[in-house]
Order: structure tokens, then sequence, then C-alpha cells
């Protein structure tokens, strides 16, 4: 084995395998984010706490329905997309003419709540959800041990991301997305029921974070405050990429994943800020972002 | 003026109550722990129990005394712990302060108690600081600290083969010292310390400090760290085939709590000290049954057990000296008697205000040899109580004279 | 035509921008197969009384009566399912849309409506550029994606805005044989225009605004004798 | 995207300087005879709070802008002041000047970088940026992590009063914090003041006007960024004590909840939020993880059904200006 600035490749190739793996819950949460963003001009700080009801759904789902991950992985999105729909049509749909700031405090707000009523029922030393029987063990690829789970999580969030920037870039359901992005109130003229498609464009967002948490489930432990940091990360992936478009939050998250995980060998005291320092770098070069449209 | 009078009503309402209490001759036990955060379930709602059913055991109006019990929550943080704290003292009349996990929170209260002279006695928090440098003559540390996990775990795992470590380690003083005590009692015992990785606390995502110790090829990956971080590194070394690929965890504080959240499928065979396990006798068992009704489903910890029976202790003490409102005087007073309760046994308390009992080196159970809930362990060894803690010379302690 | 029923018939129509009054009482109507023009000045409140029956202004009282039927209190878009279409001032082209896609946009609410080659055959240059992005076309190509997207629809009442604004004389020329062809059709429009040469080839009957009301009203056979009044009320 | 973070209350000038005259005499009076009813502890925090709300306010009340990392400044500010006032035991004033200079420079850097963007960019840049600074905060050395610089001592303010003495201490926060109230309340009401709240209108226009917003923003943000420095630092003193709760996030929700309660863009609304929440949270300690349920919930009332907040409804109703 050679070794790179004192690192042996192994390391290295098992670091970055590893930070597409974070990468792709980046993707997927700055994905949603950023569909969220686009129709309802709201930044989701909820987002976090939803990627953890996620994760809850398939615990409890196990626990007391005795439906096991497969299913959850459809069941739990639906479910907490679901209840995003009624936040939208509470809450989010009485802001929707003020200050898109206000829908940050309130989503804020709201993501305090469910964590606090969370922490108060389940505890906060996390529950244990098993990785499904069909992906346990691993396999040895030389440069390290890859456990299947983690491979599949790759491949899924993948595919996820890849078929929502298809759905929403290429096909006609899409199209109205886009076009009542840039200005709604002509694509509800049109016959559109752009209220509608707003609420439904929100519970996906919220279903894409909820299939985060489930994904997240069987490789960290399912508890209440999950979510809250992670968001903060995603909120720094989301400024680095730019909310210009839907392959910028999945390319950005990606490879901020990546970037985490070289930081991890070669200077792991700064593999926590070390995206917040992009950040700060990216908005003194392009303060839109790398993928942001300006204006 | 509306807003004058909203103002003026609004202070009166909510704080004017807070000084009309006067002095009586009711003993105050103040719970603080963490009731909602990292080790609420190692702390939390089951020391309040602990402490009620102290109270109860103790009986009171048997000794001509009242007591009542406070809890809240530090959140872990010593800043919100502090003021608690010195509110509790200042206001609300709090004569002794019990369990305060966190180490930091333990240090910041065991200040305020030495400034305002009321009684703290630790359960939760592992810092052997508390009896070294920075031990004072209003504290007791009760159950467990930093060195003796360190010694029991790291001796008996040495012992049993595991020579070469690779440390996992909470980056901050706590996982530090942790580690820097494990690792001497390592190499005191003839082991090898092949390297580290410090992580941030409350990480997640271990799977790059895991993919370290595998390539350190060290048969023992201490955790030098807690709760949810221990929890999470056992879990995510389980799926990268760890523990299959021939090494071994030990965990330097492992709370039945995390073993529960861990399932015994992924904890199984791991090595931990404790000083207390509900499983171990006969009376334990009927405390546990006891708590249970507060908490049912769940097993107390060690930290649990140690506010019961610090509390019973100190009842003893109060009822001695027929008073609470001196702390230095009722934590000589429990220094002075020796302690005898059913939870602990027989004991003492050393003049650095460290409680001297047994501890246990335990084995977690495989999920078949496990029989019913919460018989999650094994015992593999007993640390007699005179070697279990570091001796009083060695802690620096500025109490003890010499 | 007069004897023939009102397709669109709007009375006493008030509306605000926030806090702004902007209409104060329009009253007009349109007839099947009519084009109709409003004339005035910048800021009479022209654009508002296409965008208050369109609903896209909200807060609007009085009645707009479409086919009979009432639509004041309907949104906007179930307004355009009714069977109204609306071409706005700015043209209102997607930039994230191509042009098919732009031309795919707006809902299809009646049978009827012009299929793609029909829309070619008016603007035969849309056919070369459909795969461009929407506003990577020249201004006058905008506008006829603008008409040529809202009349596969099936509407067949035309809200125009403008549609010759900014655009060479060519174009202008063009989108006029354009409004020609579909009034032949059997479209009905209501037209909103500045240029007064270009509405006076197609209307059929004007209404002048100003202040947000309407001032007067003339039959297209009434033109010349109307020239001098126009002239006053347009400031030409 | 520029739109103004809400309605403004309707007022009238003339009555503007009577009512705010008024209700800060009742308040001076309120806060002098406080300590003889209340927890003068309780009151001190409260007090801290209430000035970093009120700076966090000048920002979002006046400007428009919602920072989302306040606790940057307030908790590196309360860290050097209590590093300076422990490890080089500089007296308390001093101690003060070096955390508040500290929150100034901060305040340059961060606003710099966080003004090129706006609304809600602007709230997530300066809330990443105040994480990175938290967990900055976690690593160094001098911040003792976990376990926060604990012990502070309080000093002879100019060498001769004592502030461990509980009246002393204050006397001295009440001072301070008058003081910092009053410089708010003069910025708020000068020509620069009026140049903040055209921006907060309408910024394109107010840059049309031939002014250099980004400069009034800037200016305006370090400004707010120094007050909060100026509170962490007190803070520190008061209790003693640096740690990472206050360069946590959650502080900064505090802040923005405390200024929601009391009203956005109003002089009294952050002091009333202020006492408010920070009530809220010794009060209701004992019932646990509700706090944070509660907390939430306020903050969802609040930006429903609330958004003047409690002084703003006030004086809404009152049809003066608080």
């Amino acid at each position: 084995m050679f070794e790179i600035f004192g690192i042996p490749s192994q390391a290295l190739f098992g670091q970055l395998l590893l930070g597409l793996i974070n990468g792709s819950f980046y993707a997927l949460l700055s994905l949603g984010l950023a569909v969220i963003f686009g129709m309802l001009n709201v930044i989701n700080f909820t987002h976090g706490a939803q990627y953890m009801m996620g994760a809850f759904a398939a615990y409890l789902l196990l626990q007391h329905a005795g439906i096991g991950y497969w299913p959850a992985l459809v069941i739990a999105p639906l479910l907490i997309g679901a209840t995003g729909v009624v936040i939208e049509r509470l809450f989010l749909r009485r802001l929707r003419k003020l200050d898109p700031l206000y829908g940050l405090m309130l989503t804020f707000g709201l993501a305090l709540v469910i964590e606090g009523l969370f922490r108060n029922v389940y505890g906060s030393s996390g529950l244990p959800y098993q990785v499904p029987e069909s992906l346990e063990g691993g396999r040895n690829l030389g440069f390290m041990f890859l456990p299947n789970y983690r491979a599949w999580v790759i491949v899924l969030s993948l595919a996820v991301c890849l078929a929502t920037w298809y759905g929403i870039e290429r096909t006609r359901l899409g199209s109205y997305l886009r076009a009542a992005t840039e200005n709604p109130v002509l694509v509800r003229a049109f016959g559109i029921n752009v209220p509608r498609m707003v609420t439904l464009t929100y519970g996906f967002g919220v279903a894409l974070a909820a299939l985060a948490g489930v994904m997240a489930a069987p490789i960290y432990n399912v508890s209440p405050q999950m979510g809250s940091d992670l968001i903060i990360v995603v909120f720094a992936v989301v400024v680095i990429g730019g909310m210009g478009s839907i392959m910028g939050a999945i390319v950005t998250g990606f490879a901020l994943g990546v970037v985490e995980g070289l930081t991890k060998v070669f200077f792991p005291e700064a593999s926590n800020t070390v995206i917040f320092v992009i950040m700060a770098i990216v908005l003194l070069v392009r303060p839109a972002g790398l993928f942001g449209r300006t204006g | 003026m509306k807003f004058a009078a909203t103002l003026a009503f609004a202070v009166a309402a909510l704080f004017g109550t807070a000084t009309a209490q006067a002095q009586d001759n009711v003993v105050k036990i103040g719970v603080l722990t963490d009731m909602s955060s990292l080790y609420a379930d190692i702390g939390g709602p089951g020391s309040v129990a602990a402490a009620k059913l102290a109270v109860e055991d103790f009986n009171p109006a048997a000794h001509g005394m009242k007591v009542e019990v406070v809890s809240a929550d530090h959140q872990n943080k010593p800043d919100i712990g502090a003021s608690i704290a010195r509110q509790w003292f200042d206001v609300d009349h709090v004569d002794v302060i019990v369990d305060v996990p966190t180490s930091s929170v333990a240090l910041a209260v065991s200040e305020v108690a030495r400034e305002k002279n009321k009684a703290f006695l630790v359960s939760g928090a592992a810092s052997s600081d508390l009896t070294g440098p920075k031990c004072s003559p209003n504290t007791i540390h009760w159950t467990y600290d930093t060195w003796m996990l360190a010694n029991g775990t790291g001796k008996a795992v040495v012992k049993t083969g595991g020579d070469t470590w690779f440390f996992l380690t909470s980056d901050y003083a706590f996982g530090h010292a942790l580690e820097r005590d494990t690792a001497a009692v390592v190499k005191a015992n003839g082991g090898k310390v092949l390297g580290h990785a410090l992580h941030p606390i409350n990480t997640s995502d271990f799977s790059s400090f895991l993919l370290q110790a595998q390539a350190s090829k060290a048969k023992i990956i201490g955790l030098a760290n807690a709760g949810g971080d221990t929890i999470n590194a056992i879990k995510q070394g389980a799926e990268f085939g760890i523990t299959k690929g021939g090494q071994h965890f030990a965990g330097l504080l492992v709370f039945i709590s995390d073993v529960n959240a861990l399932g015994l499928n992924t904890a199984q065979g791991l090595v931990l000290t404790s000083t207390w396990y509900w499983d171990m006798t006969d009376a334990n068992r009927a405390f546990t049954k006891r708590w249970q009704v507060s908490l049912p489903g769940k097993f107390p910890t060690m930290v649990q057990a140690g506010v019961y029976s610090s509390v019973i202790h100190y009842l003893k003490a109060v009822a001695a000296l027929k008073s609470a409102e001196d702390g230095r005087a009722v934590v000589a007073k429990m220094k002075e008697i020796p302690t005898d309760d059913p939870l602990f046994g027989k004991g003492v308390v050393r003049a650095d205000g460290r409680k001297i009992h047994n501890a246990y080196l335990f084995e977690v159970k495989k999920p078949e040899e496990s029989k019913y809930p919460g018989d999650d362990f094994k015992l593999r060894a007993t640390i007699p109580a005179d070697e279990a803690f570091r001796p009083l010379k060695d802690g620096g302690c500025p109490l003890v004279g010499g | 035509m007069p004897e023939a029923p009102a397709l669109l018939a709007v009375k006493e129509l008030e509306a605000w921008y926030g806090e702004s009054h902007v209409l104060h009482g329009v009253t007009l109507d349109v007839r099947t197969g009519e084009v109709v023009t409003l004339l005035g000045r910048n800021g009479v409140g022209k654009t508002t009384t296409l965008k208050a029956v369109m609903g896209i202004i909200e807060s609007r009282t009085g009645s707009v009566r479409f086919e009979g039927k009432e639509l004041i209190r309907l949104s906007s878009d179930a307004i355009a399912r009714s069977g109204i279409a609306f071409c706005p001032e700015e043209r209102g082209i997607f930039s994230s849309l191509d042009v098919k896609e732009n031309l795919l946009l707006p809902r299809q609410v009646r049978p009827g409506g012009l299929d793609l080659d029909r829309i070619f055959a008016l603007f035969p240059n849309l056919r070369e550029r459909l795969n461009s992005q929407g506003t990577k076309l020249s201004g006058g190509e905008q506008q006829m994606l603008a008409i040529g997207r809202i009349l596969r629809t099936g509407a067949r009442l035309l809200l125009l805005d403008e549609p010759t604004e900014g655009l060479a004389p060519v174009i202008v020329e063009q989108i006029g044989r354009t409004i020609g062809a579909l009034k032949a059709q059997g479209f009905t429009i209501l037209l909103v225009e500045q240029n007064f040469q270009f509405a006076a080839a197609l209307a059929d009957r004007y209404y002048v605004m100003e202040h947000g009301r309407i001032i007067d009203h003339f039959a297209a056979a009434d033109l010349k004798a109307s020239t001098e009044k126009l002239h006053d009320y347009l400031g030409v | 995207m520029e739109r103004v973070l809400d309605e403004p209350v309707l007022v009238r000038r003339r009555n503007a300087g009577r009512s705010v005259g008024a209700a800060f005499a009742v308040m001076v009076a309120l806060l002098a005879a406080a300590p003889f009813v209340v927890y003068p502890v309780f009151l001190m925090k409260a007090l801290c709070f209430a000035l970093f709300a009120c700076a966090f306010n000048l920002l979002i009340g006046y400007v428009g802008l919602l920072s989302f990392g306040h606790a940057l400044f307030f908790g590196w500010a309360s860290y050097l002041t209590a590093y300076a006032a422990k490890a080089w035991a500089l007296p308390p004033e001093l101690a003060i000047i070096v955390g508040t200079a500290t929150a100034a420079v901060l305040g340059i850097v961060a606003g710099g970088l966080a003004i090129r963007r706006q609304g809600i960019y602007f709230a997530m840049i300066t809330l990443a940026l105040a994480q990175m600074m938290y967990f900055f905060a976690l690593r160094a050395k001098f911040t003792g992590g976990e376990d926060g610089i604990q012990g502070v001592p309080r000093g002879r303010l100019f060498g001769f009063f004592d502030l461990a003495d509980k009246t002393t201490m204050y006397v001295f926060v009440l001072v301070v914090v008058l003081a910092g109230f009053l410089l708010i309340y003069r910025i708020i009401n000068s020509p620069f003041g009026e140049v903040l709240k055209a921006i907060r209108e309408n910024e394109q226009r107010t840059i049309s006007l031939g002014y250099k917003t980004e400069r009034y923003k800037l200016f305006a943000f370090v400004l707010s960024a120094t007050l909060s420095g100026l509170a962490g630092s007190l803070n520190a003193l008061v209790f003693q004590l640096a740690s990472l709760t206050d360069v946590h996030w959650t502080m900064s929700g505090d802040v923005m909840l405390m200024t929601l309660i009391g009203g956005l863009g109003t002089v009294f609304g952050p002091v009333v939020g202020a006492f408010l929440v920070v009530a809220m949270q010794n009060y209701l300690a004992s019932f646990g993880q509700w706090v944070l349920v509660i907390q939430g919930a306020v903050f969802v009332a609040c930006v429903l059904v609330f958004r003047r907040g409690i002084v703003g409804e006030i004086a809404a109703a009152l049809r003066v200006r608080l």
C-alpha cells in the first residue's frame, strides 16, 4: 500500500467512502430543504425534527405494529409527510404573505416543540434499531470493511436524489413546480391549483427528511436530538450550494460529505468546522453560493 | 399606565412568592440532575425516585424530623446547575444537593455549596478531581469516579489478555482524564497503548474513528466516553465487524441503561466496572421492585442507587446533629460515622470526601443467557473496597493533611 | 351585434392593492366573438382590471359573470378552469422551462383547444425553438409563445395585456394578424393596449379608463367621430 | 425579496417622547425597588438578557436583519471577560472591556461575511458562523471545554467597589444595562437610526437615495454585536462563570424569543421579553422537559397570532410608542 502525505491510502479511501455516506444524508436533507424553499420561500427549520420523526416512525412501527425496515421505508415518509401537510395547512399557509423570516421562526418554534415532546416521552439516551437482516454483514473491499447497510444508504440516497431531480427537471409535473417557483401567481392563473401544490411540495420535502431519518435509524441510534445538530450543518451545505438548483443541492451535499471525510484524515481537529470554514470562503468568493443564482 | 401596571403585576406574580417562605425545621433535599438530556436515564427521574425511597426508609417522623425532596433539571450545563444551586440555597432553603451527573456541573455546584456552606453529595458525576485537587469540606463523592473506572476495567481487561489498547476518547476534560488514568493502569499492568482518536462530544457517526481503531490492530478498543457516545461507538463497531474481527470494546463508563439502549445482541461481551447492580442481592432486588413503581420497565443504575445510599447516610448525620444548617458540620459527621445501608452495605467516607465501597467487574450477557428483563450482567470479579478507589495520599486533596 | 348576450359581464368591480384602492366600480361587458379594447393612459387601472377579472388580485368586490356564472368569489385557478385565459403584460415566460414546457404549461380546461400543429401554423418560429430555454427567445418570439400557450387550453375568452409592448413594428404587425385570425376562429378577446393604431385595426368596441373607472365607451363605427375625445383621454 | 419584516406599528410621533419617558421612569423605579422583593441574582440575569435582547432588537427590529447567531457575541465576550478576570486577574471594568471588544471584532468579521446576503440567507449564515465558533469554543483550551471557566472573581470595580457584595453588583449591572438601553434608544432616534429604518422599509429605495446601505448595515451589526458582548461580559461576572451554553445556538434562539415575545422593533419589548423568558426558564425548570415544548409553543403562538409582541400590542392599543 502506498501513502499520501503520510496517510496510508487504505485509510484515505476508507474515509472517502465514509464521507460519501455522510454526504448521502446531507444531500437528501439539503435536497428537501431546496425543494421546500423553492416553492414556499421558507427555510424549513423543522427539517431536522422531521428527520428525527422519520427515524422514530420506523422505530415505533417496529415496536407497536411489527412493521419492519422495508415497509417502514415507504410508510414512515408517508406518515411524516402527512404531518408536514398538516403543518403547512395549519401554520405556514397563514404566513405566506409575510416576510419569510417569520417562516423561519415558526419552523424553529415547531422544531423545539417536537423535539421537546419526543424527549419527554422517549428520554434521550437513544433507542436501538437493528439493521434489516438482509443487509447485515458487509464486504471487505481490501482497503476497508464496508457494511452492506452503508453501501445501501449510498445507493438508495443517490437513487432518490436522482429520481427527485428527474421528476422536477424532466417531467410535466416538475415543470409545474419549476414554473410555480418562478411565478406562482401566473401559474395559478393558468388553472393550476398552486396552493395545493405548495402543500404537497412541503409534504414531499418533509417526506425526504423522514426517509433520511429511516435510513439513519439503523446507523445511529434513534434519539430526539439526532436532527437538531445535523440541521445546522445542512444549512451550511445549503448556503455553500446556493438555492439555485436541485442538482446543486445534491452535488454539494455529497461533495461536502467527502470533504469532511478527508478532513478527518488530514486534520481531524477541524472536522467539525471544515464545512463552516468552506461556507465562509464561498461567501467571500461567490456570495450566492456555488450553484446559486444572483439577483 | 397599562404597560407599567402589567409589568408590575407580572413581576409581583412571578417572583413575589420566591422570598415569602419562612425558615423552618424542614430538611430539604434537592435532587439536581439531568431530567431531559444525555444522562436523564442514568440519573434523572430515577434519582428523584431513589431519593424519595431513601427518605421513606429513613422514616423522618421517627426521628422527629420533616424531610422534603425537590428536584430540578440542570441540563448538563454548569451555568444552569450553578444558578439553580445558588437559588436553592439562597431562596428555597435547600440543605443538601444530591446526584448531579456531569462533572462540569458537579464542580460548579461544589463551589456554590462551599460558598454557601451547604452539603453536596455527588452520585452522578465521574471526575475524581472532586476528591482530588478540587475537593471540598462540603462535598462527598459517593458512587464512582474516573480513577476507579480506569483501575477496575483497565486492570481486569489487561489481566485477561487484553494487553494492546486503542482509545476512542471524548474530546473534553472528562474523556482525557479517563483515557489518561486508564492508559496508566494499562501500562502499569504490562499492556501497551497503540494510539487514540479524539472525537467530539455527542458524535453521531463514529465510523471514521472506528476505522482508525480497526487499522491499529489493538485487541481492546477503550471507550473513554459516556452515554450516547458510548452507545453509538459500540453499535457502529458491531456494524463494522469490529468484534467479529477479534477486537473487543472496553466501555470505561457503561450503565445498565446504556446496555438496554444497545440491546444485548450488540452489547454482549462488553466488560464494564460498576459499584452496584440491581440483581446482585435480595436487598437490591427489593429496592428495584419499589423503585420500578415510579419507573416501570426500567432498571436502576448505580448512580440512582448511590443517591439512595447517600441520602440515607446524610439523614442519619443530620439526625445525629439535630440540624442541617451547617453543611460543613453535617459532612464532617458523615465522615465520622460509618455508612450502612441496604444497597451498598457497610462502608466509610474518607477525609477527602470519597465514599469507599466495593466495585465489580461485569460482563454483558449474551442474549441467550439473559432469562428475564434486566438480566444483563454476569460478575467477573469483585474489586475490594480498599483497592477500588484512589489511595488517599495520591489525590492531592488539600483537606488531607501532609 | 348589440343583441348578443354578454360572454363576460363586469359590474361595479372594485379592487385594492393592499391599502390602496385602485378600481372604483368598473363596469363593462364583452360579447361572444368580439374583440374589445381597454384604452387609457399608464396607471389608470387597465391591467388591474384584467387581473381582477382573472382573480389574480384577490381583494376585490363587485360582480364578474362569465357565461352567466359568478366568478368574484373564485380563486384564479378556478377562474382559469371555468374557461378564461390570461396573457400577462410582462409575458410571463418561465426561464426554468424550455419552450415546449412553456407551451404545455397552462392547463387544458375545455376540449377544442388548438393542438401544437395549429399553434405552430400561427407561430412558425416556435417550432424550431422548441428545446430552447424560454427566456432565450427574442421579445417577439416570447410574445408569440405567451399567446400560443393559452390557445391550447380550450378557453374561448382571452385576456391579452399589451401584447405589442416593446416589439418591433414587423412583429407588431404579425401579432395583429394573429389576433385577427383568432377572432376569425371564434375566440373572444379582451385587449389592453396603449398602441391605439394597433387596436384600431382589430377592435369591435372600446372602453376608455381613467382613475380606475370606465369614462367612455364606443363602437368601432364611432371611432372616427371620437378621435378628438380620444386624443384628449390618451394625451396623444 | 427585500420585504419588510412587518407592518410597523403606526404611531403618532408627538406622543413618542412622552410615553417612552414615562415608561422609562416606571421601568427604572421598578428595577430599583425589585431587589427588595425579588431574588437579586435572578434580576441581574434578566437584566443582562434584557440588554442582550435590546441589542438583538437593534438589528431585527430596526434594520430588519434576523441574526440567528447572536450567541456568538454574547458567549465569546463572556469567555474573554471570564478569562481576563480569572487568568490575567484584570479588574472587572477592564475584563468587561476585553470581552466587549472581542465581540466587536467578531461582529466586524461575521457581519462582513453575513451582510453579503439578505433575508433567510443572512439568518442561516449567522447561524452557521456561530456554530463554527461554538465548535471552536468546545475545542479551545482556554475555554475549559465542557467545564467552562468557573470561579471567575468579580473583583473590585475601579479598585474601589467590591462587586462580591450583592447590592453593589446589582447597582453596577443596573447602571450598565440602563446605559446600554439609553444608548440604543439614542441610536434608533438619531439620523443614523432613520437610515436604518429606511433600509428596513425598502433597501433598494434607500440605495437609490444615495446611501451606502451595506455600510450602515455593517455598522448596525457591529453595534449590536458589541452590545451583545457587553451583556455577555456582565453575565459572566454575575454568575462568575462562562460556559458553552452562552455560545450555543439555543442561546440565539432564546434571545430571538425574548425579542419576539416583547415586540420586535419596540423600545421596551426586549426588556419585557427578557424578563418573561428568564422567569419562564427559572420557574418552569421543575417541569423539566416541558420547558422546551412551552418555549416552542410560545414561539409558534407569537409568530401566528401575536406578531407585535406584548409591548407592541399594548402600544398599538394605547396608540403610543413604547
